[in-house]
C-alpha cells in the first residue's frame, strides 16, 4: 500500500512549473533545425538532381519556353517533404537550405509551396560552322 | 351484518371457483365475468371491513354455524379477523383482484382456461380463508387448498420445460412443510384439547412443556418452508419461474405473505415467545441468512423470472428481520415492507410477463433493447425496479430504512450493515435486468415485440402508482394500516376478549396485557413540504433546459437508408455498428471474480435435486427443534 | 446573455479527438507531447477525450489509407457540430512518402473539409500548439456563424 | 411567506445556484492543484465554467439505438438529487431541512447520481455504456460498504451523547455534538473512521484511480460514450457537484463544530474546509497514482477502508 512519488507531488506544488509559456514567448529552433525550405533561384541551375533524391517526390520543375532561353520554376511542396535534407545535401550549387522556421501553419494546401524560376540562358546561337564553343555562363 | 363479510368474502372465492367449473368452459366472457365478480366482491368487503377494524379498532369473531363456546371452551370453527388479519387480507385481495384483471388478457392465448380459473379462485380463496381463520386446524386446512391449488398452477403450462419438474419440487416440499404444521397442531391438540387459537394463546401463557415446544418447533419450520426462509427455499425459484406470470405474481404477493403471517401468530400469538431473546436471534439469524443469499443468488441468474423469484425470497428475508426485532418500530418495519413487497413485486412479475407475453422469452441473455418497443412496460418497471431497490421518491425506500433503523437501535449492528449491503446488491441485479432487458440493443428476437394490450397495462399502472402513493405518503399509510396491525400483534388480550368474553384474558395472564406504545420519535418521515421541495426541483431543472438558450437538440431526422450517413450510429470506434448486446451474463464481470469461491459453492449448493433440498429441510427442522429445547425455557 | 458566454467558451474550452489514420506513429508521440508538463496545451483547456461525440477538434494523422477510409469518414461523421478537423504532419495533406502506394489512393481533403494544415514529417509541439490555436479561432468563428 | 424561503433556499443558497458555483470552482482547483502537482500551469480555474458553457452550446445527438426519453432524462434526474443532497447538508449551525434521520436519507440519495450515469449510460445502447454500467455498479457496491460502517460509526457516536444513548442519524445532531465536544477527528477513536472516509471520497465521486467506469481510454468514456452537448454538460455539472456535496458532507460529519453563526462566514469556513478536504483525498491521490481494475478496487474497499471502519465502531461500540 505505498503510493509513488507523492513526496514529489507535494513540494512540485511549490516550485515554479516547468511549462514553456509557448505562444506567448517566442521559442528558437535549435541550431541545425530542419524546418521549411529556403530556395536561392539565382544559384540554382535547374541540373534536377534535388528531384531525384528527394524520397517523397516533394520537388517539381517546370520549364517554360521564353524567347532568350528557358524559365524554369523549381517548386517544393512542404506539405509533401519529410525535411530530411537530402535535396540541400546533393545540391551542386548549394541553392537549397533548410531554416529552422518550424511553424508552417497554413489553412490552404497551397501556399505550403515554396517556389523560385530563373532564366537559363541558351548558348548563344552558333553562326554557322564556327569552330569553337566559347566559355559561357 | 358486518359480522358476515369474513366468511362471505372466503365463500364467495371459493363459490367463483365452483361456477367457474360449471360455466366456465362455455365462453372467455363468461368466464371473466365470474372471476371479476368474485374477485371484485371479495376485495370489497374487506375494503368495507377496514373502517370498523382499522379505525374504529373493532375485532369481528364470528363462530361458523353458531358453535358457540361452551361454559367457555371453544368447540366450534372461530374465524376472527382483527386489524393484523385485515391488513394481510387487504394485501391478498387486492392482489388477487389485479391479477385477475392482468390474467384475462395475460392468458388469452393458453387453452383450458376454465381449470385456470378454477384453481386460480382456490389458491387465493385459500390464502384469504388462512389468513381470516382464528382456528389453526381450519387454518391447516387452507393451507392444504392453497398449496395444492398452486402446485397445479405451477405446472399450469406444462409444455415449458422445467415446469413438472417444478412442480413436483413444490408438492414434495409443500406437503413436507404442511405435514409439519399439521403434526404441530395435533400435538398442541393433544395438550390442551383445543383447536381455538385465542384459547391456546390463553392457556398456553408462560407455561411450556416439552410437547408444546417440540410442537412449536415443528410449526416454526412448516411455516418457515411455506414462506420459502432460505433454508427451505428451494422450490420457489423454480415454481416462481416456470408458473405464468399472473400466478408468481400471486406466488410473491400472497403465498409466502401467508407463510410470514402464519409465522407472526405461531411467535406473537400461540407462543407468546417472541419476547425471549433465543427466539429472537433465531428468526433474526434467518431473516439476515435469507436476505444475503437471496440476492447473490439472484445476481447470477441468467433469467427473469428466476432472477424476481430469488429477489422474493431476500425481501421475505427483509420481513422476517424486521419482524424478528419485535420491537414496535422493527414490526412497523416489517409489515410495512411486506406492504410495498406485494406492490413492487408484484408490478416486476407482471412486467415480467408482458415482456414474456410480447416477446416470447425471458432469458436475459436473449433479450435487449425493449424500450423503444414497449415504452410503457419499460417505464413501469423502471418505477418498480427503483421502489425495489429503495430508491428515496419510491416506497422500498420508507420500508427498509425503518427496519436499518429499528435494528441498529436493537444493537444487531451486523445485521444493518448486511441490510444496507442487501440493499445495494439488489440495485445491481436490476440495473442487470434493466440493461440486459430494456435498454441495450434491439435484439432479434424483440424485433417484432409489440406493447401489451391496455388489459394488461391497467393493473400495471396501478399498481405502479400504489408504489408511489405509498413511498410518498408514509405517515397516512401507517397510521391507518400498519401501527393498527403492529398493537393488534403485541397486544394479544383483546384478540382473546372478543373471541370468547370478556375478562378472559385476565384469569389466565393474571395482569393486563401491555400496549407498548409505538415511539415514533426516531421515525423521521418524508414531510410533506418535501414534495413541495422536489416539485420545485423539477421545475428548476425544466427552466435550466430552456434557459441556456443555444441548444439545438436536433429531432433525430429520419435519415434514408441510401445517404450513408452516421451521424447517428453508435460509435463502435469507427467500425460499422453491429449487433453486440452487453447484457445478461457478462454484467459484473469484477464482482463475480471477487467471490467466485462462494458463487461456485452456491451455485452447487442449488443442486436442484429434491432429495438435497428436503434433506436441508429436514435439517433445518432438526436444528429449529434442538436450539428451542436447549436455549428457549 | 448566455449567447456571449457561450460564445467566449467555446474559444477557451476545445476538446480534442485524435484518429490515427496509418500514421507511422512519430506525429501521435509529439501530439501526445503537447499534453506533457513541458508543452502543457491544458492551459488552453485543451482535452484529449476518448469518444467523438464530446470531441470538437479532430486531429487526424497519417496517410488515409483504404484500409481506414471508412473508419475516418464515420468517426468524424459522429462529431457533433461545430467541428474543425486538424491535419497533423504531412501525411494526411499529400500521402508524404506513401504518396503512390497501392492503399493511399487519395488525401485526406478528398474525404472530409480539412480546417487546419499542420505540416512537418513530425512537426515540433510548438508548431502543433499554434496549429491548435489557429483551429480554436476557426471553431469561434464557425460557432458565430451558424448560430 | 415560507414558501419564498423554500424558494430562496431551493434556487440561491444552499440550493442549486451556491452549488453551482461551488462546485464547478471546486473542480477547478481540483483540476489547477493536480496539474502543478506534475509541475505543469494547468488550466484556469474557471476552466469547468467554460467546458460547461461550452457544451451548453454544441449540437447534442440522439443516437439511433438510444432510448429518447431516457436519455434526455437520466442527467437532469442526477442533477434534481444532487440539489435535493445539498439542502440537507447543514452549514455549521444552519441547515435548511433538517428532518429526523438525514444520513441515511443522503445516503441513498447520493446513489441516485450514480444510477442516474448508469440509466443514462444503457439507455444509449451501446457496447462501451454496456462495459461502463457493470463497472459503475461495482464501484458503488465497493464503496457503499465502508461509507455505511463509518456512517454508522459517527451516528452512534454522536448518538452515545447526545440522543440519549440511542443512535442518531440526523446530521444536525452530529453538528450539535461537535460542538459541545470538538470536532469528531480530535476523538481518537474516530480517526480510523476518518480516514476511512477519506479513503471513500475519490471511488464516490469517480476520480482516477477509481474512475474504471469512465476510463477514457479503455472504454471511452464508459456510460457517456453517446453524450454529447447539454446533457454531457450536465453530467460534467452532477460531476463537479458531486465533488462538492460528498466533501462538504465529510466536513460536516468530521471537522464542524458550532461556526461563528454567520452564515456567510460559516459558508466560507466550510468551503476553505471542503478545498483542504477534496485537496488532500481526490487531488493528491488523482496525480499519484495510475487506474485500477474493477475487481481490484473491490478487494481495495473491502479490505483497508472496511477494517478501518469497522475498527472506529467496536471503539465506538465499546463507548470509547
Amino acid at each position: 500500500m505505498n503510493f509513488p512519488f507523492v513526496k514529489e507531488a507535494v513540494n512540485s506544488l511549490f516550485k515554479k512549473p516547468s511549462t514553456e509559456r509557448y505562444p506567448f514567448v517566442k521559442k528558437e529552433a535549435p541550431l541545425g533545425y530542419r524546418g521549411r525550405i529556403l530556395f536561392k533561384s539565382d544559384k540554382c541551375i535547374g541540373c534536377g538532381m534535388c528531384i531525384r533524391v528527394c524520397a517523397p517526390g516533394a520537388i517539381t520543375k517546370s520549364t517554360k519556353k521564353t524567347d532568350d532561353g528557358e524559365e524554369i520554376t523549381m517548386n517544393f511542396f512542404m506539405g509533401r517533404c519529410t525535411f530530411c535534407q537530402m535535396c540541400a545535401d546533393f545540391c551542386p550549387r548549394g541553392a537549397i537550405e533548410l531554416t529552422n522556421e518550424f511553424s508552417m501553419i497554413t489553412e490552404d494546401k497551397s501556399n505550403l509551396n515554396v517556389s523560385g524560376t530563373f532564366i537559363k540562358k541558351l548558348p548563344p546561337k552558333q553562326q554557322a560552322g564556327s569552330q569553337t564553343i566559347s566559355k559561357q555562363v | 351484518m358486518m359480522q358476515h363479510y369474513p366468511v362471505l368474502s372466503i365463500i364467495i372465492l371459493f363459490l367463483g371457483a365452483f361456477l367457474n367449473a360449471l360455466f366456465g368452459g362455455k365462453s372467455s366472457i363468461v368466464r371473466n365475468i365470474i372471476t371479476f365478480l368474485s374477485t371484485g366482491t371479495s376485495f370489497l368487503l374487506i375494503l368495507l371491513l377496514i373502517k370498523p377494524i382499522m379505525l374504529e379498532g373493532k375485532v369481528i369473531s364470528y363462530w361458523m354455524g353458531n358453535w358457540i363456546p361452551v361454559s367457555d371452551w371453544a368447540i366450534g370453527i372461530g374465524l376472527e379477523v382483527d386489524q393484523l388479519s385485515l391488513f394481510f387480507a387487504l394485501l391478498v385481495s387486492f392482489t388477487v383482484f389485479l391479477s385477475g384483471i392482468y390474467s384475462f388478457k395475460y392468458m388469452e392465448n393458453d387453452d383450458t382456461l376454465d381449470k385456470y380459473y378454477v384453481l386460480y379462485l382456490m389458491l387465493s380463496g385459500g390464502v384469504m380463508g388462512f389468513v381470516l381463520s382464528g382456528d389453526i386446524f381450519n387454518m391447516f386446512v387452507m393451507i392444504e387448498i392453497f398449496t395444492f391449488a398452486a402446485v397445479a398452477l405451477t405446472a399450469f403450462r406444462n409444455y415449458i420445460e422445467g415446469a413438472l419438474e417444478a412442480a413436483f419440487k413444490y408438492i414434495v416440499i409443500g406437503s413436507i412443510g404442511s405435514s409439519f404444521i399439521l403434526a404441530g397442531t395435533t400435538l398442541l391438540y393433544a395438550q390442551l384439547h383445543t383447536l381455538n387459537m385465542a384459547q391456546i394463546a390463553a392457556l398456553m401463557h408462560k407455561n411450556y412443556t416439552p410437547i408444546t415446544l417440540f410442537s412449536l418447533g415443528l410449526m416454526f419450520t412448516g411455516y418457515a418452508v411455506k414462506s420459502f426462509i432460505v433454508p427451505c427455499h428451494a422450490a420457489a425459484p423454480d415454481a416462481y419461474m416456470t408458473a405464468p406470470s399472473s400466478i408468481s405474481m400471486l406466488f410473491s404477493g400472497m403465498v409466502n405473505k401467508a407463510g410470514v403471517y402464519g409465522m407472526i401468530r405461531l411467535l406473537y400469538m400461540l407462543f407468546q415467545s417472541i419476547n425471549l431473546p433465543s427466539m429472537q436471534i433465531l428468526i433474526i439469524i434467518l431473516g439476515t441468512i435469507t436476505m444475503f443469499i437471496g440476492v447473490t443468488m439472484a445476481l447470477i441468474q441468467n433469467d427473469f423470472k428466476r432472477l424476481l423469484a430469488f429477489h422474493s425470497i431476500s425481501q421475505i428475508g427483509y420481513v422476517i428481520t424486521g419482524i424478528g426485532l419485535s420491537t414496535a418500530l422493527g414490526i412497523t418495519g416489517g409489515l410495512y415492507h411486506a406492504l410495498n413487497h406485494t406492490l413492487f413485486k408484484g408490478l416486476l412479475f407482471l412486467c415480467a410477463g408482458a415482456v414474456f407475453y410480447s416477446v416470447g422469452t425471458t432469458d436475459l441473455n436473449k433479450l435487449g433493447g425493449l424500450a423503444k418497443k414497449m415504452p410503457h412496460t419499460a417505464l413501469i418497471f423502471l418505477i418498480g425496479a427503483f421502489s425495489i431497490s429503495g430508491l428515496p421518491p419510491f416506497n422500498g425506500f420508507v420500508s427498509k430504512w425503518l427496519i436499518y433503523q429499528s435494528a441498529y437501535e436493537e444493537g444487531f449492528v451486523i445485521v444493518t450493515i448486511i441490510a444496507l449491503l442487501v440493499s445495494v446488491l439488489t440495485l445491481a441485479s436490476f440495473i442487470k435486468v434493466t440493461q440486459s432487458v430494456f435498454f441495450g440493443q434491439l435484439s432479434k428476437e424483440c424485433e417484432n415485440a409489440k406493447e401489451v394490450p391496455i388489459g394488461m397495462r391497467i393493473p400495471m399502472w396501478i399498481m405502479a402508482f400504489m408504489c408511489f402513493i405509498t413511498g410518498i405518503l408514509p405517515q397516512y399509510v401507517t397510521k391507518y394500516l400498519i401501527t393498527p396491525a403492529v398493537s393488534a400483534t403485541l397486544n394479544i388480550g383483546k384478540y382473546i376478549d372478543a373471541m370468547l368474553k370478556d375478562g378472559y384474558a385476565e384469569k389466565y395472564f393474571k395482569e393486563t396485557v401491555p400496549v407498548p406504545n409505538i415511539n415514533y420519535k426516531l421515525a423521521g418521515y418524508w414531510r410533506p413540504e418535501y414534495y413541495l421541495i422536489l416539485f420545485i426541483i423539477i421545475l428548476l431543472a425544466f427552466t435550466l433546459t430552456v434557459l441556456a438558450g443555444g441548444i439545438d437538440v436536433n429531432r433525430r431526422s429520419i435519415v434514408s437508408k441510401e445517404i450513408e450517413d452516421y451521424k447517428y450510429d453508435t460509435f463502435y470506434s469507427g467500425e460499422k455498428s453491429e449487433y453486440s448486446q452487453v447484457g445478461g451474463a457478462d454484467l459484473f464481470w469484477g464482482l463475480k471474480y471477487d467471490f467466485r469461491k462462494y458463487f461456485n459453492f452456491m451455485h452447487s449448493a442449488h443442486s436442484g435435486v429434491v432429495n438435497d433440498y428436503t434433506l436441508w429441510i429436514i435439517s433445518t427442522a432438526a436444528i429449529v427443534i434442538a436450539y428451542i429445547f436447549l436455549l428457549v425455557p | 446573455m448566455f449567447k456571449k458566454i457561450i460564445e467566449k467558451s467555446f474559444e477557451k474550452s476545445p476538446w480534442l479527438f485524435h484518429i490515427n489514420a496509418g500514421s507511422c506513429n512519430a506525429c501521435d508521440i509529439e501530439f501526445v507531447a503537447t499534453l506533457t508538463p513541458r508543452y502543457d496545451a491544458e492551459r488552453f483547456g485543451f482535452k484529449l477525450t476518448g469518444t467523438p461525440r464530446h470531441a470538437d477538434i479532430i486531429v487526424v494523422s497519417g496517410p488515409v489509407t483504404e484500409q481506414s477510409k471508412d473508419r475516418v469518414i464515420r468517426t468524424i461523421a459522429q462529431v457533433p457540430n461545430p467541428k474543425v478537423i486538424v491535419a497533423l504532419g504531412s501525411c494526411p495533406a499529400s500521402g508524404n512518402i506513401f504518396a503512390g502506394s497501392y492503399s493511399v489512393l487519395h488525401t485526406l481533403d478528398y474525404y472530409v473539409p480539412v480546417d487546419v494544415y499542420v505540416p512537418g514529417c513530425s512537426p515540433k509541439p510548438e508548431a502543433i500548439i499554434d496549429g491548435l490555436y489557429k483551429a480554436v479561432e476557426i471553431l469561434k468563428n464557425k460557432r458565430r456563424d451558424n448560430k | 411567506m415560507l414558501i419564498l424561503k423554500y424558494l430562496f433556499y431551493i434556487f440561491v443558497f444552499p440550493g442549486f445556484l451556491f452549488c453551482f458555483f461551488a462546485g464547478l470552482i471546486l473542480a477547478g482547483i481540483d483540476r489547477k492543484i493536480v496539474a502543478r502537482m506534475q509541475k505543469r500551469i494547468g488550466p484556469p480555474i474557471l476552466q469547468p465554467f467554460y467546458d460547461f458553457f461550452k457544451l451548453m452550446g454544441k449540437e447534442t445527438i440522439i443516437p439511433n439505438s438510444a432510448a429518447k426519453r431516457t436519455f434526455i432524462a437520466a442527467p437532469v434526474a442526477g442533477l434534481i438529487s444532487l440539489v435535493t443532497i445539498s439542502l440537507f447538508i447543514p452549514i455549521f449551525k444552519f441547515s435548511a431541512f433538517n428532518a429526523v434521520a438525514d444520513v441515511i436519507v443522503i445516503i441513498y440519495l447520493l446513489t441516485i447520481p450514480a444510477v442516474s450515469l448508469i440509466i443514462g449510460g444503457s439507455s444509449s445502447g451501446s457496447p462501451y455504456a454496456g462495459v461502463g454500467i457493470s463497472r459503475e455498479m461495482v464501484s458503488i457496491v465497493s464503496y457503499e460498504l465502508p461509507l455505511i460502517i463509518a456512517l454508522l460509526a459517527v451516528g452512534k457516536k454522536a448518538g452515545m451523547a447526545v440522543n440519549d444513548g440511542m443512535v442518531t442519524f440526523s446530521l444536525s445532531k452530529i453538528v450539535e455534538y461537535q460542538s459541545l465536544k470538538g470536532p469528531m477527528l480530535f476523538h481518537w477513536s474516530m480517526i480510523p473512521a476518518f480516514l476511512a472516509m477519506l479513503f471513500v471520497i475519490p471511488c464516490e465521486v469517480g476520480s482516477l484511480p477509481f474512475d474504471i467506469a469512465e476510463a477514457e481510454v479503455e472504454i471511452c468514456e464508459g456510460p457517456l460514450v453517446e453524450y454529447s452537448g447539454f446533457p454531457l454538460g450536465i453530467y460534467k455539472l452532477n460531476y463537479a457537484l458531486k465533488i462538492f456535496i460528498f466533501s462538504s458532507l465529510f466536513v460536516t460529519l468530521f471537522l464542524s463544530g458550532n461556526g461563528t453563526g454567520i452564515i456567510l462566514f460559516d459558508a466560507a469556513i466550510q468551503y476553505v474546509l471542503c478545498i483542504i478536504v477534496v485537496i488532500l483525498s481526490v487531488s493528491l491521490i488523482r496525480a499519484v497514482t495510475a487506474r485500477l481494475r474493477v475487481e481490484q478496487m473491490l478487494k481495495f474497499y473491502w479490505t483497508y477502508p472496511t477494517a478501518l471502519s469497522i475498527l472506529s465502531l467496536i471503539l465506538v461500540w465499546l463507548g470509547l
